[in-house]
């Protein structure tokens, strides 16, 4: 066993869903001869070929475009978007093309594409480079969405996504790309990719965050155990379809919970988390569902992107106002 | 205001604008043509081929048919049978030269409009109608005569056909010099669609990979609404030459010439030496559909003399000038359009309405549990009406 | 007065805006000699000439980012998007750069730009002539969206969106076009922009709709009258920002709300509506928000859209399961 | 597989891919020149131009004050005090030469490279270093010297350069003849751009118009670690073609050059003669940003073989050739090189951080309430800090 990176995972993840299936291919900005800008395809081209490691002129809806042509002749794409605001571009052959040909063809199409997006913040960056697009993808039928928060995720999520014969939006919180290590057991067995997991058990508030602020949930969950206060944290995993499953269930036992993510509040995935929750949990609930997510304004110049995400402080100030409901 | 200025500039060459305008009326000296209107066969330094009597009559045929299958359909939506229908009336040739072009093995991604294209893939024409009808969204199946489902969003199967042809590329069947195993993809588009930025990527990403695909843009000479003047200032076939490609400008109301450049330009695909761009210059003689009233924007002036280039017309004066096709002929196929005819608006009535509980199905290959709740809670909600008036 | 639609209502309201500010130009594709292929335009190009109302090439980036150019001139350009499901082509120009120009900028740009969209279903078209787009747009900081529903607020609602300093995606249900009359004063003073309106009073439930939904909540509510429930019907107007003090108001009262679009339910409107309903007016409620929209799923072929969309009878399965709570 | 072929394919002309490989290392025969590395002065049919000797030493003032932007910025990266930096380092000349041919009424929409250019235009070099210290999204105001805010998302701002020299056609400052009024928009963009959507799309509406903007790319051979082959297979320039209007390639390390086409060009935009694309052959000598390690992906003996090429120093050798500078020239222009040095330094330490309640400013031209809202709950969430350790 070997403690890896998010970076490390994703890579290696990548590597062995080559290596299983001649059909799959990357393509993308950058990621052959330069391993992308992040280096989760380091060594891909080198290994696999020009051929199944595709430097791409640089025009996302070319991409995407060219990645529907391919999955129509049978191969399986895996795309990078080189950052979370690059990919719009690309939105109306994702929303329009990809989200649709299963539909339009009344399932005689596949369309097995990963479409992977390094997304959120925190990375010090200039504007388009920290933005978190999942709501508009979750929205779109036809589109599922998962975002992985820790390496072994990534190292599993990544062939899983891969192997789904339907396209898969796959973020990646790059803040967390080379930030902690984690043993991989490369013998084990995921859980399911469309899956949600408790990642730790608690009793006065439940609160769900996934990508990015998974970490933030957690640290949020001790500083408050020093409290006393009990924070289970559910790690979502999938946006779209939801696992709601283990939410209501957490949700039935505290009665009270925390949404977060780095997306804008308005119409993020909190308001359907919220909306979803209170309908199905009327009666368990203490207080509302609460929201912490990024403002309702554009992305900060980075100098204050900090006061602008959610962080531990924010959370706990959620949890402390549920807790006074 | 926004007119352009032709003449020298120094420097920059001389301004191209007035020496080749889009839309000379005749095509301009580069069209590429083998029969002329009058139904004369002309020879074309690097494009004549011989066409075997079978082809020719073959031509006619298929250019009858086709006709019918649209003008049944119009008459159809008329008769309230489809909700919308996109004419094809004087583009008969171009499908049909284009279509006949292909091999078995090539691929081809359509726009709303390639029902000509259709029928020569062997696609059933009635397959044609569920999407217009509103009873399904195309429903043959791509796989089997290599032919893509109608694309809506103008430009968008310009990037799918680049990229599919980058798979033949990595199957292998590119370039091998076996005839029955070399293959191309053809992407259709129209006139408007030569602005949409998906289109000028796919001819970066085609050149760059050099994939074989042939770019065939029908200019029927209009948007809907607004003229091909809009969308270039130079003949558009020379759109290529910006991208390092071939680029060919063919009358594409003559089935012979543009049977013959497009099938030069799939052979140039399948053995590997890359994209080329096929401009079939046309003219849509009907509205943009049937909801369309192109009198608001265009004179009749214009259809008159578009008229007068009738695809069909000129190949029945050449079968029979030269005696290949007797009445018995031209009767038989009369005939045949008509049972297509009737077999399409039969087949057309009787279209059964999608189930309403359909609407959850193929979302995803497989049914998420959410959707089976929506499904399961909107079953229950139907059956509550059921007896009951709704 | 006169009765006008509410296609003639747009009409109306484009030309007094055009009159009024020699800086109002309109852009997209027909809506010169054509009017528009929903006649929209119709007779502005001959009054205002190819200047001012402007054929554009066959491209939404293009429209929308030659837009950008014209505003930064100076000018006050009005686009119109040719059907909903067209809009993705120029997403990236309108989320990335429309909405961004302000704030980049520090507020040394304004960005006077309104995106007209036909919206919804119902007319019978063909894949992508049905969509509603609203919450992506809505989710995205620095747009304004607006969706009109009858024919007066039709010509009021686009002059005041012309004239606003912001950026301005105005929503048109397409399926009411031509399809109800109404009086026209155009001596009365309009409402502001972004306010919401009781359209009809009640006391048990109340419906949220907006465009298209509005006259199906209308109908819903007369036909619950008769059998004695009394639904207080909200026409949303603005979608961002929200205008939540009438709708709170309204729920303190009823303590039941409905929420009706055409949108997916799935992180649309509804779902931000119900969040924050849940969360300002938690003791008030007597049941969940209850949302009534299309289901997740893309547009069906038109021959079943009238079941995919929310009608009458599904609002008021809606009102009954609210009020079983 | 993936290669292109060369050779004839009958009818379709030569394939002009190795004819006119995109990478001549000299930029081929048809690159505008007029001072060659060597610092010899040649010159053109079409684009001489005489250049008095303040302007020749002005350019050679600009080209070292801009460098020194560059580096200073580059090492204030290197220090922390910037978060990421674009360098231009090989590009002045290009820049300095487009910049230097604007006149005030003209308009110009930049990159996020464009330093030289906004130097041209007036803009506080401090100015620049805001953006990418993360304290702002740039602070200059675009109305003041005409010269938009850094664009990220590549291309995009082609489309607003055109819409922009659409509004000057409506205002009439186009083809008056009158040189103060008439007034032409300048859209820079690299090689890697010109395959976005956006970048072509712009090309068609600017020719359609017949809009008054030069489109100003700088081919400086990589989009990070992408050469320039994968957009095109044959000379940039030549896409303009494609489009309808003239293109040039200029060499881009020859400010003499690059203000001579650029001049020529902005005329025949404000003359009401249209669209022009000039492609900049350039190179760029240091990394894509300060983020990006070029030797993962590029040869040394690249970079050597465009050192000799360097844009300063060959106007530099001809500076002192013909006796038109002397040492305390450019002693003096050093010295002030030094002191701009000093100045950026001090003041980009000197920047301050923004509010965090300025989160809520000018999202939209007013406040909203919702906005409000969310500013107070902020601010009181920050102000329960206060005195507290957060
Ligand atoms: C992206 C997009 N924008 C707008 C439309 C609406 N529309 C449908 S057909 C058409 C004109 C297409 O003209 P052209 O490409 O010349 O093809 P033709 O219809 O003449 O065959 C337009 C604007 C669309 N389908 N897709
Ligand atoms: C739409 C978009 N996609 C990707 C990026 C990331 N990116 C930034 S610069 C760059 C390369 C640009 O190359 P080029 O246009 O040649 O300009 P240069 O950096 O060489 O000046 C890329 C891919 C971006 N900024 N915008
Ligand atoms: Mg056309
Ligand atoms: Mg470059």
């Amino acid at each position: 066993m070997s403690k890896i990176t998010l970076a490390k995972g994703l890579n290696m993840g990548l590597r062995k869903a080559m290596e299983d299936d001649p059909k799959v291919l990357l393509m993308g900005e950058d990621v052959g001869k330069l391993g992308g800008v992040f280096r989760i395809t380091d060594g891909l081209q080198k290994d696999f070929g020009e051929d199944r490691v595709i430097d791409s002129p640089l025009a996302e809806s070319g991409i995407v475009g060219t990645a529907v042509g391919l999955a129509l002749r049978g191969y399986r794409p895996v795309v990078e978007i080189q950052f979370d605001g690059f990919v719009y571009p690309a939105y109306d052959q994702i929303v329009c093309q990809v989200a649709k040909m299963t539909f339009r063809s009344q399932g005689k199409i596949k369309m097995p594409m990963v479409i992977r997006i390094p997304f959120g913040g925190g990375i010090g960056a200039v504007e388009h480079h920290s933005e978190s697009p999942e709501a508009q993808f979750a929205h779109t039928p036809g589109l599922k969405v998962v975002a992985c928060s820790n390496p072994v995720d990534g190292y599993w999520m990544i062939q899983q996504a891969i192997a789904c014969d339907d396209p898969v939006i796959f973020l990646e919180p790059k803040r967390q790309y080379h930030a902690d290590k984690a043993e991989l057991d490369e013998s084990a067995t995921p859980a399911p990719l469309f899956t949600s997991r408790v990642v730790r058990g608690g009793t006065d508030v439940t609160v769900l965050a996934y990508g990015p602020t998974v970490k933030t949930a957690l640290s949020a969950a001790e500083a408050a155990a020093g409290e006393g206060k009990s924070i289970e944290v559910i790690d979502l995993r999938t946006l779209s379809p939801l696992d709601m499953a283990p939410v209501y269930d957490s949700v039935r036992r505290t009665g009270r919970v925390v949404v977060t993510h780095e997306a804008h509040v308005n119409l993020g995935m909190g308001a359907e988390l919220a909306a979803r929750i209170t309908e199905n949990c009327f009666y368990s609930l203490e207080a509302p569902v609460l929201r912490v997510g990024a403002f309702d304004t554009p992305y900060p110049p980075s100098r204050i992107e900090e006061d602008y995400l959610p962080d531990l402080d924010r959370v706990l100030d959620a949890v402390d106002r549920s807790l006074e409901f | 205001m926004t007119q352009q200025q032709a003449g020298e500039t120094p420097g920059f060459g001389p301004d191209l604008v007035e020496v080749f305008g889009p839309s000379q009326q005749d095509g301009g000296p580069e069209l590429v043509q083998l029969l002329t209107p009058e139904g004369e066969r002309v020879h074309h330094p690097e494009f004549d081929l011989d066409f075997s009597e079978d082809q020719l009559r073959g031509f006619y045929r298929d250019m009858v048919l086709t006709r019918r299958i649209d003008t049944e359909a119009t008459a159809l939506q008329r008769h309230g049978e489809l909700g919308i229908w996109a004419q094809l009336l004087g583009q008969e040739a171009a499908q049909i030269g284009a279509g006949r072009a292909l091999r078995p093995q090539d691929y081809v991604f359509p726009t709303y409009r390639e029902h000509g294209v259709a029928y020569c893939r062997g696609v059933n024409p009635l397959d044609l109608l569920g999407l217009f009808r509103g009873v399904d969204q195309g429903s043959w199946d791509p796989s089997e005569n290599n032919f893509g489902l109608y694309t809506i969003v103008i430009g968008a199967q310009t990037l799918h056909a680049t990229g599919y042809a980058m798979g033949m590329q990595r199957d292998g069947v590119v370039g091998t010099g076996d005839p029955d195993r070399d293959a191309a993809v053809i992407a259709h588009f129209g006139d408007g669609a030569s602005s949409q930025g998906d289109v000028n990527e796919s001819f970066i990403f085609a050149a760059s990979y050099n994939a074989p695909v042939v770019f065939f843009c029908q200019n029927n000479q209009w948007a809907i609404s607004e003229p091909i003047e809009r969308q270039t200032r130079i003949p558009l076939y020379q759109r290529a030459l910006g991208f390092g490609f071939p680029g060919v400008r063919v009358d594409g109301n003559d089935v012979l010439a543009t049977y013959a450049v497009t099938q030069a330009a799939l052979q140039r695909a399948r053995e590997g030496q890359g994209p080329t761009f096929v401009e079939a210059y046309t003219y849509r003689m009907g509205a943009h559909t049937t909801t369309d009233d192109p009198t608001r924007y265009r004179l009749s002036d214009d259809l008159e003399r578009w008229k007068l280039k009738d695809p069909i017309a000129r190949v029945e004066v050449y079968l029979r000038r030269n005696g290949l096709a007797d009445d018995d002929f031209f009767e038989a196929v009369q005939q045949e359009a008509n049972d297509l005819g009737h077999t399409l608006r039969e087949g057309c009535k009787a279209l059964p309405d999608p189930q309403p509980l359909s609407i959850f199905d193929h979302v995803f290959t497989e049914m998420t549990e959410e959707l089976e709740q929506q499904r399961e809670g909107f079953d229950a909600y139907l059956a509550s009406f059921e007896g009951a008036h709704r």
